[in-house]
C-alpha cells in the first residue's frame, strides 16, 4: 500500500468523503423531516461519488472506468429517487394529519 | 494540470453548496441548494469519465428530485426550529469529521492493483451484441438486479398511492398552477415538450452503444410529462384506469416473461439465447422505458388528491 | 486548442461560482432562483467546452440532458414561487379561508 | 485547423466569457430583482450563444455541431421563459409588499 497520487479520482474521492460527513451532520442535527431528507440525499451523492472513484481507478481493457460499479451507481441513483419520492409523500401525509388533529384540539 | 484546476474548482463548489444546503435556515433555499448540488455533481461525474452516471445524475439528481422536493415545500408549512446547542453541534461535527477522515484515508491508501472487473466485461461484452459496457452489465450480468430495480420503482409508486387520503382514492393527482403564473408556460410547453421527447428517445436509443439508456431517457420523458401537467396542457390520469396500470406493469412483465423463457431456451433465468441477445434486450428496453417513464412521472405527481368525479 | 478550451471552462465555472455565492446569499428567493439559472447555463457551457476540447460525443449528450432538465427545474422553481406568492396573498386578503 | 478558424473561435469564446462576466457583475452590482434578471439573461443567451458559435468550427462532426445548436436554442428558449416567470413573481411579490 502506498499513498495515492493526486489525480482527479483522488480529489473527487476526498470530496466524496467530505460530502458523507456533511450529509451525516445534517441528518443528525436537523429536526425538520424535509431537511433530513435533503441531507440524506447529500450523503447519498457522496457515497455514489466514492463508487465512481473505485470505478475510475479500475479503468482498464479500453474502458475509462470499471463498468460494474458505474452500473451499481445508476441503479442506486434511481432507487434513491424512489425512496425520496416515498419519503416525501409520507412527510406530506404526516403534516396533513398533524394539521387535522390540531384543528380538532381547537374545536 | 489544467484539468486538475477544473476538478479542484468543481470539488470546492460541490462541498460549498452541500454545506450551504445543510446550514441555511430557509427550507426553500435548501432545496435550491440541492438542485445546484445536482448540477455540479453532474460535472464531477463527467470529469470522472462516468458519462452514463453523469446522464443519470443530470436527469434525476438535480431535475426530478428537485421538483419532487418543491412539491413538498408548497404543501408543508414552514416549521421554525431553534438551532441545536453549540455543544451538540461541535460533538456531532467532530464525529462526522472523523467518519470523513476515515473515508479519506481509504481514498488515499488505495489497494494496488485496483480491483476491477473491466477485463471480464470486455471479454463477455460481444456476446450481448451491445457496444455500451454499462448497458451490458445492467442487462446481462446484473439482469436480476435491474429486474428487481424496475419492481422497486413500481413498489415505490404503490407506496405513494397507498398514502392517498380515503376520499381521493381512484382520483388523480393535481398539478395545478395558478392562472397568474401561466404566462408563457403553455406556449413553452408546446414547443419544448416535442423536442424533449425526441431527446429522451434519442438517449434511450444511443444507450445500446454509447452512454445513455432507458433510465436516463425515461426520466427525460417523465420530466416532459410533468412539464405538460405544470403548463396545464394535460392532467394526470386517474389512478384507477386499467390502461394506465397495464402501462405501468408492461415493462416488468415483458422483462419477467423473457427472463422465464430463458430457462428452457438458454439454460438460466434471465439468460438470453446467443443469437437473439440484442433484439431481446432492445425489446425489454423499449417496454421498460415506457413503464419507467410513466412510473417516475406519477411518483413526481404524488398521490391522488382530487376526489373522483369532482373537478376543481 | 484543447488546453485553451479547458482554460475557458475553468473561467466560465469560476464566473458562475462568483455569481452563485452572491445570489445564494439572497436576500430574496428570486435571487436564489437566478443562481440556479446561472449555474445551469454555466454548467452547460463547461460541458460543451470540454466536449469539443476532447472530441467526446457523450459529453454533448450530457450537456443536452442537463440543458433540458435544468430548464425543467428552473420552471418548477418559478411556478413554486408563484404558488407560494398566490397562497400568501390569499391568506392576507381573506384570513381563515384555506388556500387551494 | 487554419489560423483563421482558431482566431475566430478564440474571439467568439472570449466574447462569450465576457458576457458571462458581465452577467455576473450585473448580478452583484444591480440594485433590485428585475435589473439583476436583465443581467442574468445576457449571460444565458449571449454568453452561451457566443461560446457555441466559437465551438462550431472546432466540433468533430456535423452531428456534434447540430447538437450544440440545439443546446443553445434550448437554453435560450428556457431562459426567456424562466425570465418571464421570475419577472411575474417579482412583480406580484413587490405589489404585495
Amino acid at each position: 500500500m502506498s499513498l495515492a497520487t493526486l489525480d482527479a479520482a483522488t480529489l473527487y474521492g476526498l470530496m466524496g468523503a467530505v460530502l458523507v460527513g456533511i450529509g451525516l451532520y445534517g441528518i443528525v442535527l436537523h429536526d425538520v423531516f424535509i431537511r433530513r431528507l435533503l441531507a440524506f440525499n447529500l450523503l447519498g451523492g457522496g457515497v455514489f461519488i466514492l463508487f465512481g472513484v473505485i470505478a475510475r481507478r479500475g479503468a482498464g481493457a479500453g474502458f475509462p472506468g470499471d463498468p460494474v460499479p458505474q452500473a451499481l451507481v445508476i441503479t442506486g441513483v434511481v432507487v434513491a429517487f424512489c425512496a425520496t419520492a416515498l419519503a416525501i409523500t409520507l412527510i406530506e401525509r404526516l403534516a396533513a394529519k398533524d394539521e387535522a388533529s390540531d384543528g380538532d384540539d381547537h374545536s | 494540470m489544467l484539468g486538475l484546476a477544473l476538478d479542484l474548482l468543481i470539488a470546492a463548489l460541490v462541498i460549498g453548496v452541500a454545506l450551504w444546503t445543510v446550514r441555511t435556515r430557509d427550507d426553500f433555499a435548501a432545496i435550491v441548494g440541492f438542485v445546484a448540488y445536482g448540477l455540479l455533481l453532474t460535472l464531477a461525474w463527467a470529469r470522472l469519465a462516468a458519462y452514463d452516471v453523469a446522464l443519470t445524475e443530470a436527469a434525476i439528481g438535480g431535475g426530478v428530485t428537485g421538483v419532487i422536493l418543491l412539491r413538498a415545500s408548497i404543501r408543508l408549512k414552514p416549521v421554525a426550529t431553534a438551532r441545536k446547542p453549540i455543544g451538540a453541534r461541535i460533538l456531532v461535527g467532530l464525529l462526522c469529521a472523523a467518519i470523513s477522515a476515515a473515508l479519506a484515508a481509504v481514498v488515499l491508501l488505495p489497494m494496488t492493483p485496483a480491483p476491477s472487473l473491466a477485463i471480464e466485461v470486455r471479454t463477455h461484452l460481444a456476446s450481448t451484441g451491445l457496444g455500451n459496457p454499462i448497458a451490458g452489465v445492467l442487462m446481462a450480468y446484473r439482469a436480476l438486479d435491474t429486474f428487481l430495480e424496475t419492481v422497486v420503482v413500481l413498489l415505490a409508486l404503490f407506496g405513494v398511492w397507498s398514502l392517498t387520503p380515503d376520499a381521493a382514492w381512484g382520483g388523480r393527482p393535481a398539478m395545478a398552477v395558478p392562472a397568474a403564473a401561466f404566462g408563457p408556460l403553455p406556449l413553452f410547453g408546446r414547443l419544448l415538450i416535442p423536442v424533449g421527447i425526441v431527446i429522451g428517445v434519442y438517449i434511450v436509443w444511443v444507450g445500446a452503444d454509447a452512454p445513455g439508456g432507458k433510465f436516463q431517457g425515461a426520466t427525460i420523458l417523465a420530466a416532459m410529462w410533468i412539464l405538460a401537467m405544470m403548463a396545464g396542457l394535460t392532467q394526470a390520469p386517474s389512478i384507477g384506469r386499467w390502461r394506465l396500470r397495464l402501462l405501468l406493469a408492461a415493462g416488468p412483465i415483458v422483462f419477467l416473461a423473457i427472463g422465464l423463457a430463458g430457462i428452457p431456451l438458454a439454460g438460466a433465468f434471465l439468460a438470453y439465447p446467443e443469437a437473439l441477445a440484442k433484439p431481446l434486450i432492445l425489446l425489454i428496453e423499449v417496454a421498460l422505458t415506457l413503464s419507467i417513464a410513466a412510473t417516475l412521472g406519477l411518483l413526481v405527481a404524488g398521490p391522488p388528491d382530487v376526489t373522483p368525479g369532482v373537478e376543481p | 486548442m484543447a488546453d485553451a478550451l479547458t482554460v475557458a471552462a475553468v473561467i466560465v465555472l469560476a464566473i458562475a461560482a462568483v455569481g452563485l455565492v452572491r445570489v445564494l446569499r439572497g436576500p430574496s428567493r428570486i435571487d436564489r432562483m437566478m443562481a440556479v439559472q446561472l449555474l445551469g447555463s454555466g454548467s452547460v457551457a463547461v460541458l460543451v467546452l470540454l466536449a469539443v476540447g476532447s472530441g467526446t460525443d457523450a459529453l454533448v449528450d450530457i450537456a443536452l440532458t442537463l440543458a433540458l432538465l435544468a430548464a425543467f427545474a428552473s420552471i418548477a422553481l418559478a411556478t413554486t414561487l408563484a404558488q407560494k406568492a398566490t397562497a400568501a396573498a390569499k391568506a392576507e386578503h381573506a384570513p381563515g379561508t384555506p388556500a387551494s | 485547423m487554419t489560423a483563421l478558424v482558431a482566431l475566430f473561435s478564440t474571439a467568439a469564446i472570449g466574447a462569450g466569457i465576457i458576457f458571462f462576466l458581465a452577467g455576473t457583475v450585473g448580478l452583484i452590482r444591480f440594485p433590485d430583482g428585475l435589473t439583476r434578471l436583465h443581467a442574468l439573461t445576457k449571460a444565458d443567451n449571449l454568453g452561451l450563444g457566443l461560446i457555441v458559435i466559437g465551438l462550431l468550427p472546432l466540433s468533430s462532426s456535423v452531428g456534434m455541431a447540430l447538437k450544440l445548436v440545439v443546446i443553445w436554442a434550448l437554453v435560450q428558449f428556457a431562459g426567456a421563459t424562466v425570465a418571464q416567470l421570475i419577472a411575474r413573481v417579482a412583480r406580484s411579490t413587490e405589489r404585495g409588499e
